[in-house]
């Protein structure tokens, strides 16, 4: 970026400095958003990325108030257009770190297509989905991902929709890397956004997060000590697909996953589902461990990272077109292109 | 090659009207832009309107399949494509019914024959077998029909190429002919071919051979004893290419981009009739041109917004029902404060409307169209060269005044093309982008992102520049800082400024001043985007014939120039002439409370300088 | 319940404003409305104003965490929530600090001196324990400082809650004091909380409690003297309710669609201040409602096309950025010719701007934000009882001239509320939708979807219908069939036809007449929208001092009633208030020539009537 | 629908009529979407349902086109909200039987959104896809479903986006019928087409059309006699996945589908992949069947019913909805709407 290079004047942050910004957080007290905020700042701290070379772009909901917390660069865009902001920042500025902050509803509703679309072209960007199952800022509508059925402002009678399976979907969009993580587990979190900020492409991780207000306990049975090892399973590459404290494990029976149970200390079955993370067959019957949990031997819900492919991104492959562009014509010569091929001259 | 020439009258024209017409799959559009070329190259002034149907390939043969290329060539300096034609060209029965009409009495038809089966004249909707090639319905006109379709055949006889290919060259055919007929060398024509058909040496040649055919049948056909001649135009000193406006769209963002050191990046979604600027676009990625071919207008115009953010020259580009989905995202640009362009090359409307048709009825939502109070600077574009100009101006107004950039052209001017007199690079006005100064080392002061300059302009940071970290967004922002402020009078305060900052917009382009006609008088025409050729044209015959006119163009439109008033107040009378039911008239009319008169056409076709031209004499005469 | 009485001296007033204001978490609406409540079902004529910050819960304590709602009620009628209030009843330090400014000099403050301590104080601002309480800063008011949160906790001493649950009911005991204060019996509040919580029986016993203990407080407490009471309004006989815009517009598209027998089809997108439409609309499926949550404004407004098509009648709303959003589609149901109301609550803007607050600044937008040459009639309304006229009436004009039409509200009366004499249903104007005739029996005859009836109103041909199979789309047409046309002079003359039908949609609507004041003179105020009430008020009181002053307030903003140009003639002077830069204005002086002035506020706040007097009376200086 | 009822007055037409309109049609010579109107034409001749029962709703784009020519209902829209259209008349309209008409740009660019959604809420419509790998009516830009590298008039060095997997990207937004046809196959996409109308629900068909003018044999491998049998798969329900000309079979390794040789005659092998299109889990794997042909040892591209599940549609779950709503509070009375809870009179 011809200009950018020329005024900016970067260099490494010194370690450990804090990536909060000036302005006092302004969500409600006991939102799950402030948990994952604070996940993040750990980790860009740990990394120590100088600070004006890291940009968070959101759209808009409760969520995506998040740029206004952290001393980085930041956009506050408009409802569900993140995704596109994105694509035209990262394709001229391939040196940036970028990250998106959206909620169920932006990315999911009014952002869909934006969303389908950036995975596919695989823009380089970690995209932070806050699912909440419920529209925040507007007071309590229900989103895409809320179960049917689902009692809000706007269905008093319940949600007649199907909900999105968000995982399945941006596997159906050929995402190069998906994972599943919660505001109530910020180790896991932390851990999940280190790899998907590792990752070169578009990094999808759903985040469940809890909106006390209006959705309070959406994710309970995930999050609480009691029933939390009997409903989550937490996925690691090259591991067996095993929960509730060792005592279940997951087979497939032809391309059914299967629950068998296990004892504790006994040698597995060598029949268990082990993840493979670059299987993209088994990443699509992966994301479709997606159960109601109140229906009992309902599958667990799985967390971790689902999936990783490597493709090209957009970005390199547009710029490498620049350059092979500026290669073969050579740069473009401004006087040779206002003349175009054929002229004439009058004396 | 050299071109065989037998002595046959010469008889001299000071300019000529052409209009080819046939099937969309006639290779019409190739013909006339071709000779058109040809023209230009000669030294003649050129002006141009390709005229097509919505759909690709409309059935062979009928109305709704005809495609027209109308080109007007002169030894005089010329404005618009002509109002009637001199020479029709029509490759089948239904390219003459629906043109005729434009041809001037006396006119010339070249007609091939073979379009004039039992079949075509059906098609064409000729009822009962009557042919106006031979039914005498054509005897005010010069009729010259010829079996263009067995004559190249006959041509490619010994080629291998199969009946469909052979076809294809009858344009060839014509185009050579034609040639002949104005007395121009195959020369350019022939190089043309050689490039286009460089790895097809059968389809180079069969061409070649059908041009030349053309070419020779005129020469020897003994039905034709006079050719014309259109001497050079005696045009400004210079060098010359041609260009559509579209072209000049292309040209003018990335010249701009290159002045002002920054990268250009286009964000578009396909549509007519703006495609071919993301056409031109893509091919000139050596000039760090990035283009985006987004998944809808929306992703289009943010992926730019984004693109500015990051440093670069953001611009889009669509019609109508597209620029109808940015609206929004406009609203965010202008917020944000960060250069933007934003072009809509006009068609008809509403909705869907007539695709391919010309029309200015986006006046009103290019100024309008937003929520809140959002004002943008809104440019229009004249003729194709002027696409080039205003391009180039929308982008330096965008980067040094940090704001989004509206600029109109219309199907019209976007695909017609003219002769240019195109400028070095050197002499293009330099454009500085107001960048943040970078921090000095241990400056811990805070970055204030909306701390305005004298032109009430904000500082350009850009991610990467230390220290200068800040948020943006569409909320509504404390004055300085841009924190989110919800204060009534910072809201207020802010919307001030905003919109004062878009008024010093104007202080920074040229003072208004007539085009032509007279400075103060009976009438001023005003006028703004592509009827400018007409009005120019009927200003100047109005003139010449003694009238007191002037003719004012706007182009840039919103905000008007101060001395607008008063320019207005040297005329009796103001008539403002629109392909739209009165969009600037009622500005200005709001603007100056002036009972500004409106002359309206809404017929998806640009006016003829006759339309204007009554039209001002017809309100002359209520001014005596 | 009988409540318990000590003798105290009681005042009456003639009208009163009380402003409750607190923390996001308060439950200060609910307060608020619930007095309104009480209030209302006593007869007095009341007005309110919520008005609340962007954020669910912004910081407790902090300013931007402060929510307030404004209530006016009186024995005489009212047409504002009030410029100033009487009693400020403030839960915290920030609640205070944020709203003095509108408290009447010699005003009542009711503190939760809870709310003033150490942490809160300087969340506030107060800087170096300054205690506004008690240092004297408060003198010329009459201050009460109450422990709220103490005494509501010890009012619920015996009950089972935690504390969290406890000082929940802060705002029941408030609610009691006031209704002391104000010599209301609880009944009315006590009926309410059993219906909010007949399913948790603890939390109603313990709201109650509190209700009970704010009354007693008052009654007993040495401190209060005095109480005061407002007598019922004299108001025009009949039945009353109180009613929001939202509730308005919801109750008017329900109405309008039973009148005229068609389902309701609401498509709509969640946005502030819009939202609660959709809310309204859910509850009543049995009235045959049916509402689409989209996924966008675009499939909202999309969807609601689908269903007009369908024989229903489609409806969507939104806000500013939404609306932005479906310009495109308003054109091709414009193309469609079928009935649709958009509603625009229209908030701060540009972009997001602030979203919880008012503006009137998309009327631009509403007229002018399509491509396109795309009129579509635009109402406004000017209360929020008025909201429902207007919503029925557009209702009724999108059934009966087959048209897409915009309805413009705002943040202020959309959540505001005053008393309303609903109608009977039976006294509502019929609605008769032009649907095409069926098909006799073996009539051949082709159908044509686009012959007009003597208003330029097309048939409504209904999937389903036997026989009336056409095609429709957003392509041009051709006159009476429909069918895809190109054709030059067909489009001019469908622009025509189209524009004209919108026009006479003018000459179904009430023509012009005053608001109030004289209807010739030196000085018209020209309104539109939420102004209404401030105008009004203003007028009266000018008129009453002697001032030559007319109020004129447009419900139908487009296209004008012809007899508008008459009426703005009558005066000398026309000021044209509104919450924007001067949209309307500028319509006014391109139509008329006038140089009519504006007056406008930009603030996300309503004007006062104060401020209308003063920028009327400086021009009316300006007159002598 | 109240009013529709009253004024609506349909009988069943005779069977036979042409359902061709008096437009002429308008595509190019040679273009596919003359077979697929044809194809459409006749199996509505063969179900003879009264014309003005069905609505066919369109976006914009050459396939767009389509309802223009048939004499029914319809609605030729804009670009890609068509899905939008069809849940608002659906949900109004449940009598009717409607079709939607859209191409690869404007269900998968623009209306992308719009589609998933669809999907997801099961509307029921019968969608037809016409897939050409190209923007047709704008005069040929790339497409979301042209192949990366793709030289088109936008992409003069070649598309650098990776496409959309249509049928991958429709099954993870939870589509309840998906198939893929082609415009060159007319039996089988007649009977594509049946299955369906049968189907209640939203019945997603991707069909490959030739765009002769702009992108000519895009699906030549496909079409073509010489090399049909060895690039497409024809699945049955309940049959093994066996193509070119019975020598070649489909098995599952694991998750993962191989290629197994067969000697036609001979019994096949049990472990051969059995379609099944209520299973779907396997209907994810299908959709990945999705090689680039040019690559040697390609799996075969499926053609028929991928999948098909059963889901009460949105317009069922609303109408219920309207009519318990009338049930319980009983028939809104309007007077008491105006009314509302709480009243007082001025006498
Ligand atoms: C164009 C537009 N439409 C609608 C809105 C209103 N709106 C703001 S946020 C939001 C959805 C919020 O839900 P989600 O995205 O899940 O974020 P959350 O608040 O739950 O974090 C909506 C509908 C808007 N701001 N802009
Ligand atoms: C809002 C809007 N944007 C863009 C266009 C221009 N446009 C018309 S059709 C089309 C895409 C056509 O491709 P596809 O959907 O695949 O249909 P096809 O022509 O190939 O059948 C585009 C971009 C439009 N009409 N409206
Ligand atoms: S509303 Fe819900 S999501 Fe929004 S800030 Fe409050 S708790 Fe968090
Ligand atoms: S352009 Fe292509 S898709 Fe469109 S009609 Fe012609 S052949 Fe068919
Ligand atoms: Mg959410
Ligand atoms: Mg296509």
């Amino acid at each position: 970026m011809t200009t950018a290079n020329e005024v900016v004047n970067g260099s490494a942050a010194p370690a450990k400095v804090s990536y909060a910004s000036d302005q006092e957080v302004r969500w409600c007290p006991g939102c799950g958003d402030y948990s994952i905020l604070k996940q993040v700042e750990t980790i860009l701290k740990e990394q120590g990325k100088p600070k004006e070379e890291i940009v968070f772009i959101s759209g808009i909901g409760c969520s995506s108030r998040f740029p206004y917390y952290l001393d980085t660069y930041g956009m506050h865009s408009i409802h569900g257009r993140a995704p596109a902001i994105v694509s035209g920042l990262r394709t001229v500025r391939p040196d940036l770190s970028v990250w998106m902050i959206t909620g169920d509803g932006d990315s999911l509703s009014i952002g869909g297509n934006h969303l389908i679309h950036l995975l596919r072209r695989n823009v380089d960007v970690n995209v932070l989905l806050f699912n909440n199952e419920i529209y925040g800022l507007t007071k309590g509508q229900y989103s895409p991902t809320s179960p049917e059925g689902a009692v809000t402002r706007s269905t008093p009678m319940g949600s007649v929709d199907h909900p999105f399976n968000p995982l399945a979907l941006c596997k159906g969009a050929d995402a190069t890397f998906i994972a599943r993580a919660m505001d109530r587990d910020p180790k896991q979190l932390r851990e999940v956004l280190t790899k998907a900020d590792a990752h070169r492409g578009t990094s999808l991780i759903e985040i469940y997060q809890n909106c006390n207000v209006f959705n309070d306990g959406a994710f309970e049975v995930f999050t609480e000590k009691a029933t939390k090892p009997f409903h989550t399973l937490f996925v690691e590459h090259d591991q067996p697909l095993v929960y509730a404290n060792g005592t279940k494990g997951i087979k497939l029976d032809g391309m059914t996953p299967v629950i068998v149970d296990l004892t504790p200390g006994e040698a597995l079955p060598d029949d268990l589902w082990i993840h493979d993370q670059h299987d993209p067959f088994k990443a699509s019957i992966l994301v479709r461990l997606f159960d109601d949990q109140d229906h009992e031997d309902a599958m667990p819900r799985p967390f971790g990272v689902f999936f990783i492919s490597s493709r090209a991104t957009l970005e390199t492959k547009l710029n490498a077109q620049v350059a092979l562009a500026k290669e073969k014509k050579g740069v473009g010569d401004l006087d040779a292109l206002l003349s175009g091929e054929r002229t004439w001259t009058i004396a | 090659m050299e071109t065989p020439t037998r002595t046959k009258t010469v008889e001299e024209r000071r300019n000529v009207v052409i209009l080819f017409a046939g099937d969309s799959g006639d290779g019409i559009q190739l013909t006339g832009s071709q000779f058109t070329d040809t023209n230009a190259l000669f030294g003649n002034d050129v002006s141009t309107f390709p005229n097509f149907p919505a759909e690709i390939r409309a059935p062979q043969g009928t109305m709704a399949g005809v495609s027209g290329y109308q080109l007007h060539f002169g030894s005089v300096e010329l404005f618009t494509p002509g109002d009637q034609c001199d020479v029709l060209v029509v490759m089948n029965s239904a390219a003459l019914r629906s043109n005729l009409a434009t041809l001037k009495p006396g006119g010339t038809i070249i007609a091939n024959s073979d379009g004039f089966d039992a079949k075509n004249l059906r098609l064409a909707g000729y009822i009962d077998n009557q042919d106006p090639l031979t039914d005498g319905s054509l005897a005010n006109y010069t009729v010259h029909a010829i079996d263009i379709t067995k004559m190249t055949r006959n041509a490619l006889a010994d080629t291998t190429l199969g009946m469909k290919e052979k076809d294809r060259s009858k344009n060839m055919f014509v185009l050579g002919f034609i040639n002949w007929m104005y007395s121009r060398s195959l020369a350019n024509s022939e190089k043309f071919l050689e490039g286009k058909f460089s790895r097809k040496p059968e389809l180079l040649d069969a061409n070649k051979k059908a041009l030349l055919a053309g070419y020779n049948y005129g020469d020897t056909s003994e039905t034709f004893t006079t050719r014309f001649e259109v001497k050079p135009a005696p045009m400004p000193k210079g060098t010359y290419r041609s260009i559509t406006g579209n072209q000049g769209i292309a040209i003018g963002l990335i010249a701009a981009a290159q002045k002002a050191g920054l990268d250009l990046f286009y964000g578009s979604y396909p549509i007519t009739p703006a495609s071919d600027i993301l056409h031109e676009l893509s091919k000139n990625k050596n000039f760090g041109v990035k283009t985006f071919q987004a998944e809808d207008e929306i992703a289009a115009i943010c992926s730019a917004i984004g693109a500015s953010y990051g440093g670069a020259l953001g611009a889009t580009a669509s019609s109508g029902p597209g620029i109808a989905l940015k609206g929004e995202a406009m609203g965010l640009a202008f917020m944000l404060e960060i250069p933007l362009v934003i072009v809509n090359v006009q068609r008809g409307g509403p909705s869907t409307g007539l695709p391919t048709k010309t029309e200015q009825a986006d006046l009103w939502q290019a100024i309008h169209g937003r929520n809140g109070e959002a004002p943008i600077p809104v440019l229009a574009a004249s003729s194709p060269t002027d696409c080039f100009e205003m391009a180039y101006e929308a982008a330096r107004i965008a980067i040094e005044h940090m704001t989004p950039v509206i600029l109109l052209s219309d199907g019209y001017i976007a695909n017609g093309a003219e002769s240019w007199r195109f400028p070095e690079a050197k002499d293009l006005k330099p454009i500085k982008a107001p960048f943040a100064k970078p921090r000095a080392h241990g400056d811990m002061e805070k970055f204030l992102p909306y701390l305005r300059d004298e032109n009430g302009v904000r500082p350009w940071a850009v991610p990467g520049m230390k220290g200068l970290q800040h948020r943006i967004g569409g909320i509504e922002k404390e004055d300085g800082t841009g924190n989110i402020s919800y204060d009534p009078l910072n809201h207020e305060k802010m919307v001030r400024l905003r919109a004062e900052k878009v008024r010093r917009v104007v202080e920074d382009v040229p003072p208004l001043d007539i085009s032509n006609g007279v400075d103060r008088g009976d009438l001023l025409i005003l006028g703004w985007g592509s009827t400018y050729g007409a009005i120019r044209t009927a200003v100047n015959e109005m003139c010449a014939e003694g009238n007191c006119v002037g003719h004012l163009h706007l182009r840039y439109l919103f905000p008007f120039r101060k001395e607008l008033g008063e320019i207005l107040s040297h005329y009796k009378r103001v008539l403002i002439p629109e392909m739209n039911s009165g969009q600037l008239r009622q500005l200005i009319r709001a603007e100056f409370l002036i009972d500004a008169q409106g002359l309206n056409k809404i017929q998806g076709m640009p006016f003829t300088s006759a339309e204007i031209k009554a039209g001002a004499m017809q309100m002359l005469k209520d001014v005596k």
